[in-house]
């Protein structure tokens, strides 16, 4: 008996060993260059025209706007349009298209195309209001002129070509979607069903391969992409698996194994022994910032001299420090760094003495309990209420916590316009931009009619007409449009109605056998990677 | 060998068996005593487990830095972010620079009372539904045996989940979902036993003469059924522990703030490979609870059931 | 004369919260080819004995004294050794068949099993093999081969395990009530097959019975035990016909025996409860003819008229 | 206890009730828990469309019909696999649900084929050595490994293998996918990479399968060192094995083919349990230490997406997965018996 079971023991032992010893020598050599992007969030859908989430990381590689924007250098870069003209008054835009390019399908590029992605993106939002097409709503009519040439009539006057190269809601797919779903117009929900089931149809220098959102995507190259000429990037991969992994200690994990090659989002604690170890780092300021709104609709945060007391009361250095291991810039102004309309010396100094004064000043009694509105999911989020719980303890104010998924969150957020006195009193969201123009930060989040977003239940008529104002300046004048941001966010931090705690930087990590030069990405483009730009091996 | 060496008159024998049969009392508190004489096991899980619950009770006394054993982020954090453990932090610190061993000893009220409050509900509603079934038959002792298997088959955890989406994170959210699903499980251990009690002479008899249903179950049925509930009850203490820690760890229950084993561990999982005290230390503190209250309870059953406790020698 | 069994001062207890003695120090010795018959009520401690012959006594039991079979030490204090024994020597027709068949495996399986074991034989051998014992305790052998115990009646279940127990080709047998669950045309069959087997290959069998009648019948020599000790031991004519202990007397009166006429009498009184001690002898309670000495000590055994008997009477 | 054909039909008549019940009670967790129903069901959804789709919801919720027809209507639904579309994953929540349930049964079938032979081994070994010092030994440890928290033990292992260099994470290597050619069909992919021969994958995946599954087998291993040491105790004193003993049967056979093959029954029906309580530590360990993909990241995906949906799918499939096991367990617990007439 014993003996049998001794002896099937070492076979399976050795069968075991064998196995493994196998395993690592008969590793297959790479033949195909691959990159493997880890990325930290599952995608919510890939609708070009309505997606307004976290499918942008996959929609960044497979279709393309009229035009790329890069803040950083305030530079455009053409992408479908080869070059745009507008009137005088900024109410009409004409864009020269690119010719000779080809979709996903095979069909070809022109401005019917064009037309009919920007009125879905618009029409959808318009009906339903549903994805970010809102950006396109001073769009009147488009004209096609000719095959390649495209007329934009606006109702009012913007700045056309930084719409054209919004993040969302501005790319372009192929017309043949139409018929190959059977949808009965361009509004058919069939379109939708389509494309989530991974379907490309797009004009970027990937394609859907393999689409479980979930799990992964993966991407392979378009041979016939137009753009391949004019990167001359031989080495550029050949697939591109963006794989799923939300937890940070797994993105930490794959580097390591050498199973992932990029990360969106290790541990922030982990950076410094990543790159000690021989790993590359892509620093990028995001215009993803973290934004503090007070419920002004309820007692005690409805008394401006309250709210700036705490605002005082925050030690930001310590915070970028603990909550963000410094993988952020303290925030100033509403709009973050290196963006149109950013502005410095917006921060609030950390004083307690003067936080102690605004306190008297409001008359609030202490002890006072305030409500704190989180994302659960995020580290450096329940690292802030935790640390705000504890510094404001001292001022007497006593902080409950209240952690929430984040549809949760916004849920309860929205509530300050019909119930602000069952709104907590704190809230933090983070945002970052559709279009490069500050009016995406400051009328979402700030206006009244922007009851999605505006989670201070903010109500400034002054500051508002500024808002407006501005934005339609915009097209007509760009600098004034800007002066007017600026005096918008002033009122905004005299009045406290929320404290941009800070701009995130990211730290992409990445294995070194891959290059990732400086115009692989865009901080429009949240963690999009333009791949194209990327070399293997 | 005793009978060999008493040399007492043959009474003996008589005064022996009512003896015998005082012993074999099946009183919990009798059956505890029994097992206290008897087994060391028992006496490491009392021990065990009384170290704990005095540990508890002491939390502020012992914890060098209650302030952070309650959740606060110390002024110093920024100096004390994942210390590995010292002196001064015999544990290390957590990534907001609180002492991990004060966050441990707070912990074990959060796992006490989680515990508590689990195991006294679910049995009280166990032995009720148990007992009921037992007693009436028939059309109610079916739909009651239905409700117990039904929620015996749902996983606590799923439950947490929905409830967590329901009323959010909290001591309510993960109790309730233990109690939804864990009383289930008293309740068919007592209507096993119960049906055996109600089968028995004097029940009938009393039944017969006209005492009130409600007198007989508790003055037999309830009395004669709930040491062995009792039993797996404190058999469960450390499986309450393991699948309310398990609800925390995945975020579903207690906030994140507090000083509960699963909620740290939760905290500690991702800089694991750097800072590994922060998860290390309130697992081994679930492990050695667990195991004591588990030691406990399986000296316990042994009692109840002596079947389980001969001696043995190999003999073939 | 071989001694097949011999037993000295053999006390068997078995161990809960204290040791509990079911067998409290007997003496007997068996020869090959007899019939030896253990009497009693149900807890005397014949199946204790018996058990202990066949080197299935449970794992919680304790024991002291000397039990040797064909000259092997098989219990010598409290250590047990049957290394060679078990199914060699002595096999066993086990009390209650029902439960004594592996109910997860055929017949046959379990006359290979047990063979097997024994001569290492192959399928087709142990086939053949069993066919000749089951035919041998009138059973179709194509009736019961192939089917799972549970599948037979309690006679066929009860002729099986006999079969099984001689197909393992032990000189010595125990049996423990074998004719319990068979009908009275089947119990004399298996008598007479059992005589027969003594007659032919010299078998050695212990009979197991509380039924004195059926032991007179057979038996060479019938032992009776009372409370853990054999009160009374001598060839069965005589015991029959001359008890000379009151227990025995007892029993005697309370059957027919064939071609003496006399009045059947019962006696009250329980046997003793196991466990409980005893001061005098531990027939005490029950017996019409104590006299002081009794209550005294348990006597020891004493040789009278061809017999051993344990009575202050008799001493 | 001889049991019947009828018994099985009973026992899968009643388990099908239960699933029922079960049903019903998480459609009475959407309509009795505090807020509206149908904005639960839409996944608290805002914004012009928000109207609309909480009135899809409504719709398929049949929130207008009487109570007994809404239950009726979604008891009719889920059974025949239709719990909508997931808010977190915009696919059917039942398909999204089997995909990763394969993963996560994969893992468990594994945990268990690899440890339940050691723990009966041991626990065996342990009756047959009952009151020695390896006895002692083996029961401690078996106590020990049931008591250990799962995602604990899983943090330490885990720590370990990044120590020794070897990070152990997610399922399969993609890349190492992609390069061969390795497609899934059945969703368990040690089998999909066995059927295309594809032994590279197949060493992958079971490299990474190894860990967590010791860990989740943890569980069932103490189980299985103790309850098979209280089963064989028990059954060494039966008659049978008595009467075997007797006869002199070989004592590797009567441990086995006697003691042991009667306490098979009791066996199975025990880790009937044990399996869907292991599923539990696969959904906690996988997840959150291994990184897996399976119904430990839905259950995280739906708190994280509010997705009600998903978190009443996970109830019903989980519940029923249950069910399923604890049935299979019963059923073959009878079927295993020669007893049982069919």
């Amino acid at each position: 008996m014993s003996r049998n079971l001794l002896i099937v023991g070492i076979i399976v032992a050795l069968i075991a060993i064998g196995s493994v010893a196998l395993f690592y020598l008969q590793r297959p050599e790479t033949t195909r260059k691959v990159v493997v992007y880890a990325y930290n969030d599952r995608i919510t859908g890939i609708d070009p025209s309505v997606e307004d989430d976290t499918g942008l990381v996959v929609l960044g590689s497979v279709y393309e706007p009229l035009l790329y924007y890069d803040p950083r250098s305030d530079e455009f870069k053409p992408a479908l349009a080869i070059n745009w003209t507008r009137n005088e008054d900024g109410t009409e835009w004409v864009f020269k298209l690119r010719e000779g390019v080809v979709f996903h399908d095979g069909t070809p590029f022109n401005a019917t195309a064009v037309k009919i992605s920007i009125e879905r993106a618009r029409d959808i939002y318009r009906s339903t209001g549903r994805g970010l097409g809102y950006i396109w709503d001073m769009v009147s009519t488009i004209e096609i002129l000719d095959s390649y040439t495209v007329k934009f009539v606006l109702d009012y006057p913007a700045r056309l070509d930084l719409i054209a190269a919004a993040s969302y809601a501005a790319y372009i797919f192929s017309p043949s979607v139409i018929e190959r779903t059977g949808a009965s117009d361009i509004l058919d929900g069939k379109i939708e069903e389509w494309f989530n089931q991974g379907n490309s149809a797009g004009t970027g220098p990937y394609f859907i391969e393999y689409y479980r959102p979930d799990k992964e995507v993966r991407l392979k190259k378009f041979e016939e992409w137009w753009g391949w000429k004019i990167v001359n990037n031989p080495n550029a991969p050949d697939y591109v698996i963006i794989k799923i992994l939300t937890e940070p200690q797994s993105q930490y994990n794959g580097l390591t194994s050498g199973e992932v090659d990029i990360v969106s989002s290790v541990p922030r604690d982990y950076v410094g022994q990543l790159l000690s170890r021989g790993y590359k780092i892509y620093n990028i300021t995001t215009y993803h910032n973290y934004i503090l709104f007070f419920n002004t609709k309820r007692y005690p945060t409805n008394l401006k001299e309250f709210r700036l007391a705490v605002a005082h009361a925050i030690d930001l250095d310590e915070l970028v420090q603990l909550c963000m291991k410094g993988f952020a810039l303290k925030g100033s102004g509403m709009v973050p760094h290196n963006f149109p309309g950013h502005v410095d010396n917006l921060t609030y100094r950390y004083d307690l003495s003067i936080a102690r004064e605004y306190l008297n000043r409001s008359g609030v009694e202490t002890p006072i309990t305030i409500e704190f509105l989180y994302q659960v999911d995020y580290e450096e989020k329940r690292i802030l209420a935790e640390t705000l719980k504890s510094r404001l303890h001292q001022l007497g104010i006593e902080v409950v916590l209240n952690p929430q998924p984040w549809t949760a969150l916004k849920d309860i957020a929205k509530g300050i316009w019909e119930d602000p006195e069952n709104t907590p009193h704190l809230i933090i969201a983070d945002w970052w931009p559709t279009i490069p123009s500050p009016y995406d930060y400051l009328y979402t989040m700030f206006h009244s009619e922007s009851k999605e977003w505006n989670y201070a239940g903010y109500e400034n008529p002054y500051f508002e007409e500024l808002v407006d104002e501005a934005w339609k300046l915009e097209g007509v004048d760009y600098q004034a449009a800007l002066e007017k941001y600026y005096q918008a966010q002033k009122i905004l931090f005299d009045e406290a109605a929320a404290i941009n705690l800070w701009d995130e930087v990211k730290p992409f990590i990445y294995n070194p056998k891959i290059e990732i030069p400086r115009e692989a990405m865009n901080p429009l483009h949240m963690y999009v990677i333009f791949f194209q730009y990327v070399r293997v091996g | 060998m005793a009978n060999i060496r008493n040399n007492k008159p043959s009474i003996s024998g008589a005064v022996k068996n009512v003896q015998k049969a005082f012993q074999t009392k099946t009183g919990f508190v009798a059956i505890t005593v029994r097992a206290w004489k008897r087994s060391s096991r028992f006496k490491i899980g009392f021990v065990i487990s009384s170290l704990i619950i005095m540990v508890g009770v002491l939390a502020p006394l012992l914890a060098p830095y209650p302030r952070d054993g309650l959740g606060y982020v110390p002024e110093d954090a920024l100096q004390k972010i994942r210390l590995s453990p010292s002196r001064d932090h015999i544990f290390g610190t957590d990534t907001r620079g609180r002492d991990i061993f004060s966050r441990v000893v707070f912990g074990v009220r959060s796992a006490l009372i989680q515990i508590f409050l689990v195991v006294s509900s679910s049995l009280l509603i166990g032995l009720f539904m148990g007992v009921i079934a037992a007693y009436y038959k028939g059309f109610i002792e079916t739909l009651i045996n239905y409700l117990i298997e039904l929620f015996m088959s749902i996983p606590a955890i799923v439950i947490a989940l929905a409830l967590r989406l329901i009323l959010g994170s909290g001591l309510l959210t993960v109790v309730l979902a233990l109690i939804i699903t864990w009383w289930s499980w008293y309740g068919r251990v007592t209507y096993i036993y119960s049906r055996s009690i109600v089968e028995m002479d004097y029940v009938l008899l009393a039944k017969l003469s006209g005492v009130s249903g409600l007198k007989i179950i508790y003055r037999h049925v309830i009395r004669n059924a709930s040491p062995p509930v009792l039993v797996q009850a404190v058999t469960d203490l450390g499986s309450v522990l393991l699948e309310a820690s398990a609800i925390n760890f995945l975020g579903l229950g207690l906030p994140p703030d507090s000083p509960e084993w699963g909620v740290i561990m939760q905290e500690g999982i991702q800089y694991l490979s750097i800072s590994p005290w922060i998860s290390v230390f309130p697992g081994i503190f679930i492990l050695v609870t667990a195991l004591g209250f588990s030691l406990i309870g399986d000296s316990l059953r042994e009692e109840v059931d002596p079947k389980l406790r001969r001696r043995w020698r190999l003999w073939f | 004369m071989v001694l097949a069994v011999e037993a000295e001062n053999l006390k068997i207890g078995y161990e809960d919260e204290e040791v509990v003695w079911a067998v409290k120090g007997v003496s007997f010795k068996v020869m090959v080819g007899e019939i030896f018959c253990l009497v009693g009520e149900s807890g005397c401690g014949k199946s204790t004995t018996g058990n202990a012959i066949v080197g299935i006594l449970p794992p919680y039991s304790v024991t002291d004294g000397v039990l040797r079979i064909l000259g092997k030490t098989v219990i010598e204090g409290n250590k047990r050794d049957y290394t060679g024994v078990r199914g060699r020597i002595v096999s066993y027709v086990p009390q209650n068949p029902g439960s004594s068949l592996n109910p997860y495996l055929t017949v046959e399986e379990q006359f290979h099993y047990v063979m097997n074991s024994v001569y290492e034989w192959g399928r087709k051998k142990v086939v053949e093999e069993a066919t000749r014992y089951l035919r041998m305790v009138e059973l179709d052998p194509d009736k019961v081969m192939d089917y799972y115990p549970h599948e037979l009646s309690g006679g066929m279940q009860q002729r099986t395990a006999i079969a099984l127990a001689l197909s393992t080709g032990a000189k010595i047998i125990v049996a423990d009530e074998p004719t319990s669950a068979l009908d009275a045309h089947l119990r004399l069959g298996l008598i007479r097959l059992l005589t027969r087997l003594r007659d032919t290959v010299n078998l050695t069998l212990i009979f197991i019975t509380h039924d004195l009648l059926s032991a007179g019948k057979i038996c060479d020599k019938i032992a009776i035990m009372y409370s853990g000790r054999i009160l009374e031991l001598g060839p069965s004519g005589k015991i029959l016909t001359e008890p000379l202990h009151p227990y025995t007397e007892m029993l005697v009166d309370s059957v027919p025996i064939l071609g003496i006429m006399k009045p059947l009498k019962t006696y009250g009184g329980e046997p003793l409860t196991p466990g409980v001690e005893v001061k005098g002898c531990l027939f005490l309670d029950r017996c019409p003819k104590k006299f002081d000495k009794c209550a005294e000590n348990h006597p020891a055994p004493k040789e009278v008229h061809e017999r051993i008997v344990e009575c202050w009477r008799y001493v | 206890m001889p049991v019947s054909l009828n018994y099985i039909v009973k026992r899968l008549f009643w388990s099908i009730l239960v699933l029922v019940g079960v049903i019903i009670f998480s459609y009475l967790v959407i309509i009795l828990s505090p807020g509206d129903p149908a904005v639960k069901w839409a996944g608290n959804p805002r914004g012009v469309n928000a109207t609309f789709a909480i009135e899809a919801a409504r719709r398929e919720l049949g929130l207008d019909k009487p109570l007994y027809m809404q239950v009726f209507d979604f008891v009719a639904k889920v059974l025949t696999g239709d719990l909508g579309i997931s808010i977190a994953y915009k696919q059917p929540v039942f398909t999204i649900l089997y995909s990763n349930l394969a993963a996560t049964l994969e893992l468990l079938l594994c945990s268990y084929i690899i440890v339940l032979p050691i723990g009966i081994v041991l626990g065996v070994y342990s009756a047959l050595h009952r009151d020695e010092l390896i006895d002692d030994v083996l029961q401690s440890f078996g106590t020990i490994m049931a008591n250990t928290p799962a995602f604990w033990l899983a943090a330490i292992v885990f720590l370990l293998l990044v120590s020794a260099g070897s990070p152990v994470y997610g399922r399969i290597d993609t890349r190492l996918a992609l390069e061969t050619g390795f497609q899934s069909i059945t969703g368990f992919y040690l089998l999909d990479s066995i059927l295309q021969g594809n032994i590279v994958i197949f060493i992958d995946v079971l490299v990474k399968l190894i860990p967590p599954a010791l860990i989740i087998g943890v569980y069932p291993l103490g189980l299985s060192i103790r309850l098979s040491r209280t089963l064989m105790a028990e059954s060494l004193t039966e008659d049978f094995v008595r009467a075997a003993v007797a006869w002199g049967v070989k004592r590797g056979r009567i441990i086995w083919k006697y003691a042991f093959r009667a306490s098979i029954p009791p066996l199975v029906q025990v880790f009937g349990l044990a399996f869907a309580y292991s599923l539990i530590d696969a959904m906690v360990v996988e997840y959150a230490v291994f990184g897996r993909e399976g119904l430990g990241r839905l259950l995280v995906d739906a708190l994280n997406y509010s997705d009600f949906k998903l978190a009443i799918g996970l109830l019903i499939v989980v519940t029923a997965f249950y069910l399923v096991i604890n049935t299979v367990a019963d059923v073959i617990q009878a079927l295993i018996d020669p007893r049982v007439r069919l």
